[in-house]
């Protein structure tokens, strides 16, 4: 497997909210949003990442797209460190490096430096090329960083929940599919109509020139999310990130919908994070499937292999709490207590703690636990099921 | 919530001292002063004119002045009237602050009230007669030119109908007689109808505890008429009766005025509201609940499009100042309005400041009392 | 029969013309008995619970049916009581769960207050410590604890909300509850919860629920009859089963297969072409029929009768689907 | 398929866009009675304004056909030095010469009236235009960058709105010559800065948080862009109302100021019954004699602020969807 084949890594990203707002001193409660995640998307491939509302999975894909700064971590796009370009303020971008980067690579060896693996190998042999100096190295990062936030806004792109607020009732439907064409000076005014009118007739608007000069609330809910999805498709990204896209769409318009994302990312080579809460939707649209508690990823690893065989409790809880289309099929009980609490300054402890059936001393006793591989490329946080605790 | 008091006073206080000096430095900044008047005349020897100019203090550059001023504002001083040399500032202050107040409490109230009944009527039935007349004619009087409903005022009841009394503050005739002086008699006329309102406060926190609406109701209604009978009475038995008739019937026109002017700001503002409150869903649920259409109006619907209205007694507080200056000029009604037109005519530097922060710290204070009136009325804000 | 409509017809009136929200509604419900109303957003589900308490906007129309309601002492017609007499029935005889139960508490007063309002207004002579007890009683029996009655609405969250919500529906013990997307806005856990929750009780109390939902699964979950409703109409009904077994209108068999499924076989989801059409003016003929793969120019014309094809199997079709008939939907 | 072009220039689409709403626009507000009366009034207040050098014309040719004094110099329908010397005391009631009648002065009330008329519109839409640029651009960039910006011009407007604008007028009024301009301007800023961007603040909160702009800001749009392309056109409805409202204070206040002697403007509705007042025409029980001094004028102050109200109000109802019938 080549790494290069990997469009999107995201490597222990965290993601805090303030909890209180105090205009002096330091504020000491945190939302853990998101808390430490770590991923990775390869070409056409995607990753659904499923959990219910407020575990973070809008905030991770929002701070992909740079609607959010990431508290740490790194995020690599096509082998690309862009985590330097999702921060507003330079310095902020410059101590992300010097303390990912520099900090650590000084400390090497050239062999040791010669012996790193992945993103951290190109970055290395970049350091011993700049004759390991840390001020040029940092420039170096940090060139052309307008332009780079620039290229990068036109690699990643995101698609929202809500049709019916995502398009600017304002504009007309071409002005909306056209605006990142403006935004980034692609093409003259006749290039733009002829793109936005093949974009939309890709997204099964047809004939374009009857949607293309009307408003969006002259459009249905389905019509509406596929506007979006031509708005986020017309720069050609390599990535997207699609914020529950089909959630509020109805049953019969909804199918429409996913598949035409599928077909579209098949199309433009194209691999997607799907944010849903709704693991039948997530069944349908990633090869692979991330749950989400409080943060944290809990479980990972092939959607039917997920489905089929939970291993976490919250996976278990989760899917048996699913209603099934089906009168005479009958579900297990979610096996789970009390609610979602929120994840302020939470205890060093498996976040699931207190809510697990399966909980014992050790769980207690130790901070959250890391993701471990139990069977072939299934990925499960929990001390009980990867038989560490008993 | 004592935290969030203390805080909100804190910016009030910086707000205020703001303010102040802004309001200091532009009077001071005003082109020409009082004593110019005098100095004008070539017959004051040098001596006089720096006494005069002394006695005024200004001889001392504006800085210093300024610091002064504020030295003295800590201290609750606003200086000495030029123009009523030497009268303290706070004392035409305090004169002149009840009879602006009264008027315009009371029209406030007045116009609040219809305001809130009418706009709560006319949404319930939107589109409907009274929606519709309510909405003309409430537009028509909130834009009116002030001074053309005060003429036309003075023209209907004083000159036509011949029942009430032109203008001024008290009929001079009577009072030439009078035992006790206008404001002696005004205050104590104030103090009663603070009596009664604290009375009605009691009866309603009473009435709340009760259990039946008809006993609320009739507490609330016997203590009200118990008071105002038994005040009555009192001013009869006193014999000052007729000199606050006198009073009174002077105070009429000026507050139906007002009121007419002003009711139509909190009737628009409540029905605005109400529309909006009117499509959520609790509004449904009462009435699924099958409560009868006034109590779904008035304790569900009214109950929620209360709070928009507080902020807009606040902000038409502040307007009583412009208000006040063209009521109390067209009414001859020696008010707060009426000493800011004249100080700045003859002017009068501090008490055109006196006044003007004196506004500010009424406004500042409504303010504040309206953060506590959000918090009474709606439990979702804690502090 | 504890409800029985028939022929309902509540129109809203536009500027352009009618909306046609609900065109001829026909049901029954027995005591004890759940009823589900499925179908996607904007087919009038919603304005048939109105119809029903008779809580409509002002430009709504009524125009023709009844709704025969069993008071215990023979059956009356609600759409024709005055509207004093129609008060009585609310809550007490019918009440409803609302969709969005965020927002059908009023935000300033407390929750227990809001339940005994309904208590004592429908029994004015109970005492309040009494209507307290009963408040706390029905905490109980939703599963919340009863010294939260004194809490106002902002201090719930959304799974406590709902559960009060359902609380106030039981207050006064109304012979059918109407529950209106009683979960949509729930996670999934709390979902299952409130919805096991309210199937228990209904068990318990043996009262008639209607719910209504854009979710099949949910539907399925809870309902003894099912309705799939389509463009201000029922196109099919049946019992739970049945409809989902062998569902003979092509919408419903459409509406089937588009649900994606966490078990059993990974199928192919069938996308039903087109959009529901504008209320305003429906097509003539069957409504479905221009999204219908089985549609001809009968179906374009005339528009089918709802008839009792099987014993309690109810399709407004000419064509009905027939069994082990696949029926091919044209994708995107 | 790849040949798509538009068949019309963008432009003539987009006027085509324009009139469509702009008709829609016209059907909702058609349903107004009370903006629509406003409205009438407002066409009304202009066409008459507009036709004022018309009236001294047909009123010269018609009673002062021979012309004692010398047609070019003397002018008696001249609103500011004109002067009727056929009539021996002034002010005389309305009569044919006359419609109006004339003031203490002897000049035609009408004819003031009329001269009047153009000068409050231009006062009161350019005291209103400078108040909503401000405010729009205030109140949405103030919501869209929060933190200090917003503190600072929140601030400033508790400020702005802590002194009483007719009293601030009145202090400024020693300063400076109040002349129409001058007026105009300062009564626009002092509004723009004021509770107008609290307003329009909220409004632009609403739209900020709203997914397009998250979807503008992620495809890499500058602030500037999101806020002149997204947030402005979104509050500009709103704008565009607090306008109309705008139009009727400026007035107002016009009025309130010359009617106390306070502005330097020639000739305004204001400045008639201030004359009526100063000469002591409002005085007791006189007041009714004299009518045709101040009711004329205090009814065209009333009619016009109340019909750009009305205006306002309907127009509300448009752009308000809360406000909107179901």
């Amino acid at each position: 497997m080549q790494t290069n084949d990997v469009v999107l890594r995201i490597e222990n990203l965290r993601k805090l909210f303030p909890a209180e707002r105090k205009i002096f001193g330091k504020v000491k409660l945190f939302v853990h949003a998101v808390d430490d995640i770590t991923f990775e998307i390869r070409r056409k491939e995607s990753l659904a990442l499923v959990g219910e509302s407020g575990c973070g999975k809008t905030t991770t894909g929002r701070v992909l797209v740079g609607l959010e700064e990431p508290t740490s971590g790194r995020i690599v796009v096509e082998q690309e460190d862009v985590t330097p370009l999702l921060y507003e303020d330079e310095s902020a971008a410059k101590r992300y490096v010097r303390e990912t980067y520099v900090k650590r690579f000084s400390s090497m060896s050239d062999q040791q430096l010669k012996s790193l693996t992945g993103i951290d190998a190109v970055y290395a042999q970049r350091f011993l090329d700049l004759g390991k100096n840390e001020a040029k190295f940092v420039d170096e990062m940090l060139q052309n960083r307008r332009e780079r936030v620039w290229q990068m806004r036109r690699r990643i792109q995101m698609i929202f929940q809500d049709p019916y607020e995502s398009l600017n009732p304002r504009m007309t439907i071409f002005d909306i599919v056209a605006e990142p064409l403006n935004i980034h000076g692609v093409g003259n005014l006749k290039e733009r109509e002829e793109l936005v009118a093949k974009m939309l007739f890709d997204v099964g608007l047809t004939p374009p020139e009857t949607f293309m000069f009307r408003f969006p609330h002259e459009l249905s809910g389905g019509q509406r999310q596929r506007v979006a999805i031509a708005r986020a498709l017309i720069l050609n990204p390599s990535f997207v990130v699609a914020d529950e896209p089909t959630s509020m769409l109805d049953v019969s318009i909804r199918t429409g919908v996913m598949k035409l994302m599928m077909r579209l990312a098949e199309e433009h080579q194209m691999s997607y994070l799907y944010i849903t809460h709704d693991l039948a939707v997530a069944r349908y649209m990633s090869n692979d499937i991330a749950v989400m508690y409080l943060g944290k990823i809990v479980e990972r690893g092939p959607t039917e292999e997920v489905l089929k065989n939970p291993l976490h409790p919250y996976t278990q809880a989760l899917l048996a709490a699913v209603p099934i289309p089906d009168p005479e099929m009958k579900r297990g009980e979610p096996n789970i207590k009390g609610s979602v609490p929120r994840p302020i300054n939470p205890p060093p402890r498996c976040r699931f703690f207190d809510r697990c059936p399966y909980a014992v001393k050790f769980c207690e006793d130790n901070d959250h636990p890391p993701l471990k591989e139990v069977a072939p490329k299934h990925f499960v946080a929990c001390y009980v099921v990867a038989g560490e605790a008993s | 919530m004592l935290k969030f008091l203390g805080k909100r006073v804190l910016q009030i206080v910086i707000l205020l001292f703001i303010y102040v000096t802004v309001v200091y430095w532009l009077i001071e900044a005003m082109p020409g002063s009082f004593v110019d008047q005098y100095l004008l005349n070539p017959k004051l020897t040098p001596e006089i004119r720096e006494n005069l100019k002394r006695q005024f203090g200004f001889d001392k550059p504006a800085h210093i002045r300024y610091l002064i001023y504020m030295k003295n504002f800590l201290t609750l001083d606003l200086g000495i009237s030029f123009s009523y040399f030497p009268t303290k500032v706070t004392t035409i202050i305090a004169e002149r602050l009840p009879r602006t107040v009264f008027l315009f409490v009371t029209s406030t109230l007045v116009s609040y009230v219809l305001g809130y009944s009418l706009g709560k009527r006319a949404a319930w039935k939107r589109s409907g007669i009274l929606d519709k007349t309510t909405t003309f004619v409430g537009i028509v009087f909130w834009t009116i030119f002030l001074p053309l409903l005060a003429i036309f005022n003075i023209w209907l009841f004083g000159v036509i109908l011949k029942i009430l009394p032109l203008n001024q503050f008290i009929d001079p005739n009577l009072w030439k007689t009078a035992p006790l002086s206008a404001q002696t008699i005004f205050i104590r006329l104030l103090l009663t109808a603070l009596v009664f309102l604290i009375v009605f406060l009691i009866a309603l926190l009473i009435s709340n505890r009760l259990k039946t609406i008809p006993a609320k109701k009739t507490m609330l209604y016997t203590s009200s008429i118990t008071t105002i009978v038994v005040s009555i009475v009192i001013w009869i038995l006193s014999g000052y009766s007729i000199y606050a008739w006198d009073i009174i019937k002077h105070m009429v026109l000026p507050v139906l005025t007002l009121t007419l002017y002003s009711f139509a700001g909190s009737m628009l503002v409540m029905r605005d509201t109400m529309l909006d409150v009117i499509r959520e869903d609790y509004i449904t649920t009462a009435k699924a609940k099958g409560l009868p259409d006034n109590v779904v109006r008035d304790k569900h619907a009214a109950r929620n499009a209360l709070l928009p209205l507080v902020t807009n007694f606040v902000i038409s507080l502040g307007f009583t100042v412009g208000g006040g200056i063209i009521t109390e000029t067209m009414f001859s009604w020696p008010g707060i309005g009426r000493a800011y037109l004249e100080a700045l005519n003859t002017q009068d530097t501090p008490l055109l400041i006196g006044l003007l922060v004196f506004t500010g710290i009424f406004v500042l204070i409504a303010h504040l009392v309206a953060d506590v009136l959000y918090a009474v009325l709606d439990p979702r804000i804690r502090y | 029969m504890l409800l029985s409509v028939r022929d309902l017809r509540m129109y809203y009136r536009t500027k352009m013309g009618y909306v046609k929200a609900v065109d001829g509604i026909n049901f029954d419900l027995d005591q004890g008995e759940s009823l589900g109303i499925v179908g996607e957003s904007g087919c009038g589900k919603t304005s048939i619970s109105m119809t029903i308490l008779r809580l409509l906007p002002d430009n709504a129309e009524f125009k023709t049916g009844s709704v025969l309601f069993d008071t215990g002492n023979g059956p009356v017609d609600l759409v024709k009581l005055p509207e004093s007499e129609m008060r009585k029935y609310r809550w007490r005889g019918i009440s409803m769960i609302f969709q969005a139960a965020m927002n059908s508490l009023n935000p300033v007063y407390r929750v227990g207050d809001q339940i005994i309002e309904a208590i004592q207004n429908h029994f004015p002579d109970m005492p309040l410590d009494k209507a307290r007890e009963k408040v706390a009683e029905l905490f109980t029996l939703v599963g919340l604890d009863p010294s939260r009655m004194d809490q106002y609405p902002h201090q719930y969250s959304g799974g406590m909300k709902q559960r009060a919500v359902i609380a106030m529906a039981l207050a006064c013990d109304p012979k059918v509850i109407i529950a209106d997307e009683p979960t949509t806005a729930l996670d999934v856990i709390v979902q299952d919860r409130i919805l096991k929750e309210i199937r228990k009780i209904q068990k318990k109390l043996n009262m008639a629920m209607i719910y209504i939902s854009h979710d099949i699964a949910v539907i399925a979950e809870v309902s003894d009859k099912i309705a799939v409703m389509y463009a201000g109409k029922f196109v099919e009904l049946a019992d739970a089963v049945t409809v989902f077994k062998r569902p003979m209108h092509p919408y419903t068999y459409g509406l089937m297969h588009a649900f994606p499924s966490t078990v059993g076989e990974k199928t192919e989801l069938v996308t039903i072409p087109g959009e529901p059409p504008n209320l305003l003016n429906p097509p003539k003929g069957c409504r479905f029929a221009p999204r219908c793969p089985k549609a001809d120019s009968v179906c374009l014309d005339v528009d089918p009768k709802y008839r009792e094809v099987e014993k309690n199997h109810f399709v407004a079709c000419h064509h009905p689907v027939q069994p082990k008939e696949v029926v091919r939907f044209y994708a995107d | 398929m790849t040949e798509m072009v538009v068949a019309e220039p963008l432009w003539k689409i987009r006027l085509k866009l324009w009139v469509r709403s702009f008709k829609t626009g016209w059907e909702l507000f058609k349903e107004k009675k009370l903006a629509l009366f406003g409205l009438g009034v407002i066409i009304f207040f202009a066409i008459f304004g507009l036709l004022y050098p018309l009236y001294p014309m047909i009123m010269r040719n018609l009673f002062w056909k021979d012309d004692p004094f010398g047609y070019q110099t003397f002018m008696p329908y001249d609103p500011i030095i004109g002067f009727d010397p056929d009539i021996v005391s002034h002010p005389s009631p309305p009569s044919l010469r006359h419609p109006l009648g004339t003031d203490p002065l002897g000049r035609d009330i009408l004819s003031m009236i009329m001269y009047s008329t153009p000068r409050e519109f231009v006062l009161g839409i350019t005291a209103a235009l400078i108040t909503v640029i401000i405010g729009t651009i205030i109140g949405a960039s103030a919501a869209y960058y929060g933190g200090v910006i917003d503190t600072f011009f929140m601030r400033l407007a508790d400020i702005v709105m802590l002194f009483p604008s007719l009293a601030l007028l009145m202090v400024l009024s020693a300063f400076m010559e109040l002349t129409l301009f001058r007026l105009a301007l300062i009564m626009g800023i002092l509004a723009g800065f004021g509770s107008i961007t609290l307003v329009l603040k909220a409004q632009a909160l609403t739209v900020k948080v709203r997914p397009f702009i998250d979807a503008a800001k992620s495809t890499g749009a500058s602030d500037a862009y999101i806020i002149f392309r997204h947030i402005i056109p979104n509050i500009l409805p709103l704008s565009f109302l607090y306008m109309m409202f705008n139009v009727t204070g400026a007035i107002f206040t016009e009025a309130v100021l010359s009617f106390l002697g306070l502005a330097n403007i020639r000739m305004s509705w204001g400045v008639i019954i201030q004359m009526a007042e100063s000469s002591g025409y409002l005085m007791g029980a006189s007041i009714g004699t004299y009518w045709w001094l101040w009711l004329p004028a205090g009814v065209c102050i009333t009619l016009l602020c109340s019909s750009f109200y009305f205006l306002g109000r309907g127009l509300e109802e448009i752009v308000n969807p809360r406000l909107r019938k179901r």
